[in-house]
């Protein structure tokens, strides 16, 4: 892990302090993405994977959320340590969000004119102010150029209809729709980094392949990083070319996606690639019992209550990330041999 | 479907809502009571005078017909006869009337204004000095009783520092503005009468304040809360995390959601401002519909009752449909998403 | 209308406390929409009483609001015997003390008929919870069996029930219980009844949308799998969904009543003179102003405090439940 | 033992100023299927497609317009009362969301113990037992049984779910995307306990879901369906290996997979375009015309009949004429 890296995050520890305690539910996670690269982060729900998400977007609700330590780095700049202004632009020049459920993330009162115009104009600016506002509707030549760069947006996301949509309120666009849209707006402003949060999950399935697919095209063609949150590992397999796996805060597994496939290591990815149904016929029991209660985790590695090779040691200590190939990194004693012996 | 058929139907279900108030105040004022004259003429009165009461106010007739004659009265003009003053209800109302109107319509906008400002204030500063500043305060408007805070306002501003008038429209000695719209204030700036344009102003600036109290405390809170509910929005979020400037957000975005809702409350308190203005202009002595209301009450005088009602339950119905139309206006899920 | 209104019902059902939004100290109140991390078994810890007991007392202002209440209860069930001057309360007059300000023999006061303004609000907290809590009864009763009806039912039935209320609600409440007083000779029984007028179809409105929401749930259509009759779906399912609802809401509003009624006391269409009620006794006191202040200082300040009371105690007990009034 | 006849229904729409009748959601257009005894039919489709309308009607908590259900040689379409009441006995659904589908307000062994009661089967003091071994055959802990559902996980859920229908031993279960809204390991864990359940009781399960790979895995025969209509009906070996109608086909090339050897198995890729149209406004010919990448001017006409290929059911026009 070097800090060329455009995103890197070192030691990540999220909290969340709620009526019951204290829950920690992102726990020293390390995670790099490099530039050009599709990384997926996959785990089940409640693992911690959209509280990272938001973490690194800055739109984690704090309270109750925590940051308890760690650093978020983005081409080398502590996101953590950096003022909230200057985080708001940055994020406007250089980053992107797919969101996960396309009905609530648009405005349901505004036209997608309004909200395209104003997230192009005025995204990344530190502040507006209401004569600027206003000046930027008597420019008669800059609002067309936006208008135009609009509709090319929504065309190459494969709009048909890019004219109609952009006059259209949300309430008036199907699901898919909605989804383009917002991957059209994501992109506008030509970010160099974007987190997309299970951005087909809510879709019909042939519509979430069309979404997954545009988003890939786009991403790939223009050179964008992305961060891409699913838990689905046959989605993860199509479009990432890393992947980490997240189990109750902690990262488990992490290798590139050939890699990964060819040669899981780590209890949890075998019993989660087990539980997958196959199209030739094949399905397992899953992985037994229930995630652990965040607010009392179990001692040791997190995943032992439910893992099948348990140790003693594993109930003792929580085994670190250890590299047992290039880029191949797992958490777990089965693949440490003194431990193991122990 | 449409803007238009949207407020087509908006307008056309007004309808039975004035048809249903009509009935309800009917029953409640003529049908329950059993005999209104008996009531209204009291225990001493002969038979003759009865009969002859009944006669001439059409209470010989059965019950259906009665109400055929109030509706169809009530819509040519003519309101019956006080069992009070002696006038036409009509008459009487073209004089009270104005004075309510002035005072709620006063007493409204400035909650409308000042709720909204302050809700925003409290909203962007949540939980700082200004929030509880205006939290207090709108506790207190909403848990005081009217009547009460107006008794009190008026021992300290008027009685003990007598910065300004106990009671009353207009300072004794003063000529009232020539009547045009009947609303004082309107009235005497038009005809450019600066010195009763003064005194009305005097006067008004207690009972408004005092009416305001309730709607600007809702008005505050629900403003408030609509605006810090935005800001959990999924929507809010994304642009948020798009990095967009927080101002543009606050105050393009998150205000109009807000306003839709805060719109709605304004209608409400308008309605519930026609209510308590009936405590207001007792402690303020007044001249307006509710003290006439009141009288009316204690003496029976059905007519009287029932046209006042009807005539505030009109007012409410077509405020209701202006809100109707704004929201409409605001908010395109209403045009849209109604038949989805 | 009724859309708007549906918009508002959180506003409408959420108690005027909470919208202010007052801090909880100790502990952090904030959504956790959005985060599924502490779903199923990680949200809920405790169950059942336990459960709700530790959820009332995490907020102070709740135990604020019990107390508030107790006290003014008990001051009403014990006027008898802790008024300083209980017969004033019952008829008695003492012309040579009348009009006395403030002291130590009379802490608030005397009115014109010489009798002791304390002992008058204490038995004043007698009348006014008890016909607050009449009327609360009678409304709740009424919008309860309205709007489970409505809701259940829905079709015409439902069109019918909804539009009546909206008749109700359109005219301001106070004008409404004012007109529905002609019908009678004003006392306090009259006065219940207006109110009631007044008040239910905010109740069957709450109620029907509460019916309304619960029968989206899937849970309705297992029962009808089942085999359940309609009835018992009814009274087995959809009952135990509103029961807190309304309790909540019983115990937000009869502040609100409280105050409802004074207001009629003092236009002289509630309780009537000598009887001691807070609303009458302000009406009393307003001519003897500017100078004889405490005649009607006093009773709103306990008008005011009773509003706040049953407002704090109906959070907490929104809390204890765990009742989503909103959306 | 089930036998589903030109089934139907449609939902009424009402708009326009006066609230009239401006339309008809066709959410069911006419579904024939037949399921053996012990078998499992699953009904695949995306959303619009109606197979959760279908479900709601075998058990009939929703009534057809038209068309009939023959279970065990009656028609059960029209039953009313008591006859339905029977027939509730022995049809009985798993809900797609767990939550949803419990209670808040009453304890898991109200729940469970609810079909018993309501059909008033064993003595008041066998139910219990009843209840408890079928928690055992859940694979839940007793002591879940005076717990509140929002104190359990979706997994647990559903098998409180799974076990309020078994309860009674049903012939037929229909079982709504029952893993839906669970996670994949839950899901698995899931699927195998519907299985070992089926194996044990005797069950015939109507299997209603949006994963293919999933159906693959407990279905016996497959109906594909779209708009409201069949569009391929095959047992699920023959449908998966040779599947024709070009909408499976579709369905099937999108497949997520976790390896080389599963990639090799499905067809290529086929990209859909366009989004579902409404089935308030079913376009006419062939529902899929207006996204089918193989459409010619007559699928826009005339709408195919589903013809029977050897016990292979397909509806389109190319097929039909290859045939």
């Amino acid at each position: 892990m070097n800090t060329s890296n455009l995103l890197t995050i070192r030691d990540l520890t999220i909290d969340f302090t709620t009526y019951d305690g204290t829950a920690r539910v992102v726990d020293d996670l390390d995670l790099y993405v490099d530039r050009g690269e599709i990384v997926s982060l996959v785990g089940e729900s409640g693992c911690g994977k959209t509280v990272t998400a938001k973490a690194v977007l800055g739109i984690l609700p704090m309270p109750p959320g925590k940051i308890a330590e760690g650093e978020i780095l983005f081409r080398g700049q502590d996101l953590l340590k950096t003022k909230d202004k200057d985080l708001q632009v940055l994020r406007g020049k250089e980053f992107g969000f797919v969101p996960q459920d396309p009905m609530t993330f648009l405005n349901p009162i505004f036209t997608i004119e309004t909200q395209m115009f104003d997230m192009y104009t005025f995204r990344g600016s530190p502040d507006v102010d209401p004569l600027q506002y206003l000046r930027s509707f008597r420019d008669s030549r800059r609002r067309a150029d936006t208008v135009q760069r609009a509709l090319d947006m929504l065309r190459r996301v494969n709009i048909p209809d890019p004219d109609r949509v952009l006059r259209s309120y949300p309430v008036e666009l199907s699901g898919g729709m909605r989804q383009r849209v917002l991957i059209a707006m994501a992109l506008m402003s030509r970010p160099s980094f974007m987190i997309a949060d299970e951005p087909a999950t809510a879709l019909d399935v042939s519509i979430g392949e069309q979404i997954n697919e545009v988003l890939e095209t786009r991403v790939r063609e223009e050179g964008i990083s992305v961060l891409y949150i699913t838990h689905d590992l046959g989605v993860a397999r199509r479009l990432s070319d890393r992947i980490y796996v997240m189990y109750a805060g902690h990262i488990v597994e992490t290798a590139s996606t050939q890699e990964l496939f060819k040669g899981p290591k780590h209890p949890y990815t075998l019993g989660l690639l087990k539980s997958v149904p196959k199209i030739y016929g094949e399905i397992s029991r899953g992985i037994e019992g229930v995630i652990p209660d965040y607010y009392n985790p179990p001692p040791g590695c997190r995943f032992h209550p439910r893992c099948p090779h348990a140790m003693p040691v594993c109930r003792r200590e929580r085994p670190a990330l250890r590299e047992i190939r290039a880029g191949h990194r797992v958490a777990c004693y089965l693949y440490s041999e003194e431990k193991k012996n122990e | 479907m449409g803007y238009g058929s949207y407020l087509i139907r908006r307008l056309l279900y007004t309808i039975p809502i004035i048809f249903g108030i009509s009935v309800l105040i009917f029953i409640l004022t003529r049908v329950i009571p059993g005999d209104p004259v008996k009531l209204a003429l009291g225990p001493d009165a002969t038979p003759d005078m009865i009969a002859q009461a009944r006669r001439i106010w059409n209470l010989d007739k059965p019950l259906y017909m009665q109400y055929i004659a109030f509706i169809v009265g009530f819509f040519t003009g003519d309101w019956g006869i006080s069992l009070r003053t002696y006038n036409n209800v009509l008459a009487d109302l073209a004089r009270f009337a104005p004075a309510t109107y002035e005072l709620t319509a006063v007493a409204v906008s400035f909650s409308a204004l000042v709720g909204i400002l302050t809700g925003i204030v409290a909203a962007t500063h949540k939980d700082k000095w200004q929030d509880h500043i205006s939290r207090i305060l709108s506790i207190g408007g909403v848990s005081m009783p009217l009547f009460w805070s107006g008794i009190m306002l008026q021992l300290l501003i008027a009685s003990y520092f007598k910065l300004l008038p106990i009671g009353g429209r207009i300072g004794d000695g003063v000529t009232p503005p020539v009547h045009v719209t009947g609303f004082y204030l309107l009235d005497s700036l038009f005809s450019g009468n600066w010195i009763a344009f003064w005194s009305c102003a005097q006067h008004i600036i207690l009972p408004a304040f005092v009416l305001s109290f309730p709607s600007l405390a809702n008005i505050n809170r629900l403003v408030r809360s609509a605006m810090i509910d935005q800001r959990s929005k999924d929507y809010v979020i994304l642009q948020e995390a798009n990095g967009m400037p927080r101002r543009l957000i606050v105050y393009k975005y998150m205000l109009k959601n807000s306003l839709a809702s805060a719109i709605t409350m304004i209608a409400l308190m308008f309605a519930y401002s026609l209510g308590g203005v009936a405590l207001v202009e007792a402690v303020f002595f007044w001249p307006g519909m509710g003290n006439y209301l009141v009288q009316a009450i204690h003496f029976k005088d059905f007519n009287a009752i029932m046209s006042v009602v009807v005539l505030v339950g009109i007012i409410i119905v077509a405020a209701n449909f202006l809100v109707d139309l704004l929201y409409g206006y605001l908010d395109p899920r209403i045009r849209y998403g109604e038949e989805r | 209308m009724v859309q708007r209104s549906l918009q508002l019902r959180r506003y409408m059902t959420a108690s005027f406390f909470r919208l202010a939004g007052i801090p909880i100290r100790g502990t952090i109140k904030k959504s956790l929409r959005g985060i599924s991390v502490l779903e199923g078994p990680q949200k809920y810890r405790l169950e059942g009483w336990k459960r709700a007991t530790s959820r009332f007392r995490r907020n102070p202002l709740s135990t604020t609001g019990l107390v508030i209440v107790i006290g003014l209860v008990l001051m009403g069930l014990l006027a008898d015997y802790i008024a300083p001057y209980p017969m004033d309360a019952k008829g008695r007059v003492d012309f040579i003390n009348k009009l006395l300000p403030p002291s130590l023999e009379h802490p608030f006061g005397t009115d014109e008929a010489g009798r002791d303004v304390l002992s008058r609000i204490m038995f004043g907290a007698r009348i006014d919870i008890s016909s607050a809590v009449t009327v609360q009864l009678l409304v709740t009763f009424v919008g309860v069996v309205l709007g489970m009806v409505a809701g259940y039912v829905g079709g015409k039935t439902n069109v019918i029930i909804m539009r009546t209320a909206d008749v109700f609600i359109t005219i301001p409440p106070l004008v409404l219980a004012l007109a529905a007083t002609t019908a009678f000779t004003p006392d306090i029984t009259t006065a219940i009844l207006a109110v009631t007028i007044a008040w239910w179809p905010w109740y069957a409105r709450l109620v029907q949308s509460v019916v309304l929401s619960v029968k989206e749930e899937q849970f309705i259509e297992a029962s009808r799998a089942i085999g359940k009759s309609p009835l018992s779906i009814v009274f087995g399912d959809i009952f135990p969904n509103i029961v807190s609802v309304v309790t909540v809401k019983f115990t937000l509003d009869i502040g609100f009543v409280i105050l409802f009624m004074a207001s009629l006391s003092f236009l002289g269409l509630g309780v009537q003179p000598p009887t001691p009620a807070w609303g009458t006794m302000i009406s009393e006191g307003k001519s003897y102003l500017p100078e004889r202040w405490w005649m009607s200082a006093f009773p709103g300040i306990f008008i005011l405090l009773a509003v706040i009371g049953f407002s704090l105690l109906g959070d907490g007990l929104r809390d204890a439940f765990d009742v989503q009034l909103e959306e | 033992m089930l036998r589903v006849l030109d089934l139907k229904k449609y939902f009424p729409m009402t708009g326009g100023l006066l609230k009239r009748k401006i339309g008809e959601v066709k959410a069911v257009d006419g579904v024939s299927f037949d399921v053996m005894k012990s078998d499992t039919l699953a009904l695949v489709g995306e959303s619009g497609s109606g197979k959760t309308t279908v479900g709601k009607m075998l058990v009939r908590i929703l009534k057809p317009t038209s068309g009939s259900i023959f279970f065990a040689n009656e028609d059960i379409a029209k039953h009313e009362g008591d006859s339905l009441k029977n027939y509730r006995r022995m049809a009985q659904m798993v809900f797609q969301d767990p939550t949803s589908s419990l209670n808040p307000r009453r304890k898991i062994l109200d729940i469970v113990i609810d079909p018993l009661n309501v059909h008033k089967i064993g003595l008041k003091s066998e139910r219990y037992e009843m209840v408890t071994r079928m928690m055992d055959r859940v694979e839940l802990p007793r002591d879940f049984l005076y717990r509140y559902p929002h104190s359990l996980s979706g997994g647990q859920k559903q098998r409180v779910g799974i076990a309020r229908a078994v309860i009674m031993n049903p012939a037929l279960v229909v079982l709504d995307e029952p893993t839906a809204s669970l996670d994949v390991s839950v899901q698995a864990n899931i699927v195998s306990l519907l299985k070992e359940i089926q194996k044990e009781y005797g069950l015939t399960y109507v299997f209603i879901s949006h994963n293919l790979s999933l159906v693959r895995n407990i279905a016996d025969w497959v109906t594909v369906m779209y708009l409201g209509r069949a569009m391929e009906m095959a047992p699920t070996e023959q449908l998966f290996t040779k599947p024709m109608h070009p909408y499976t086909i579709a369905l099937l090339s999108v497949v997520p997979t976790v390896s080389e050897e599963e990639e090799k198995l499905l067809p290529e890729r086929v990209r859909l375009e366009g989004e579902i149209p409404s089935s308030v406004r079913i376009p006419k010919g062939c529902r899929f015309a207006s996204r089918c990448p193989k459409a010619h001017e007559r699928c826009s006409s005339d709408e195919p009949p589903l013809v029977d290929l050897g016990g292979h059911f397909v509806r389109c026009h190319q097929i039909e004429e290859g045939a």
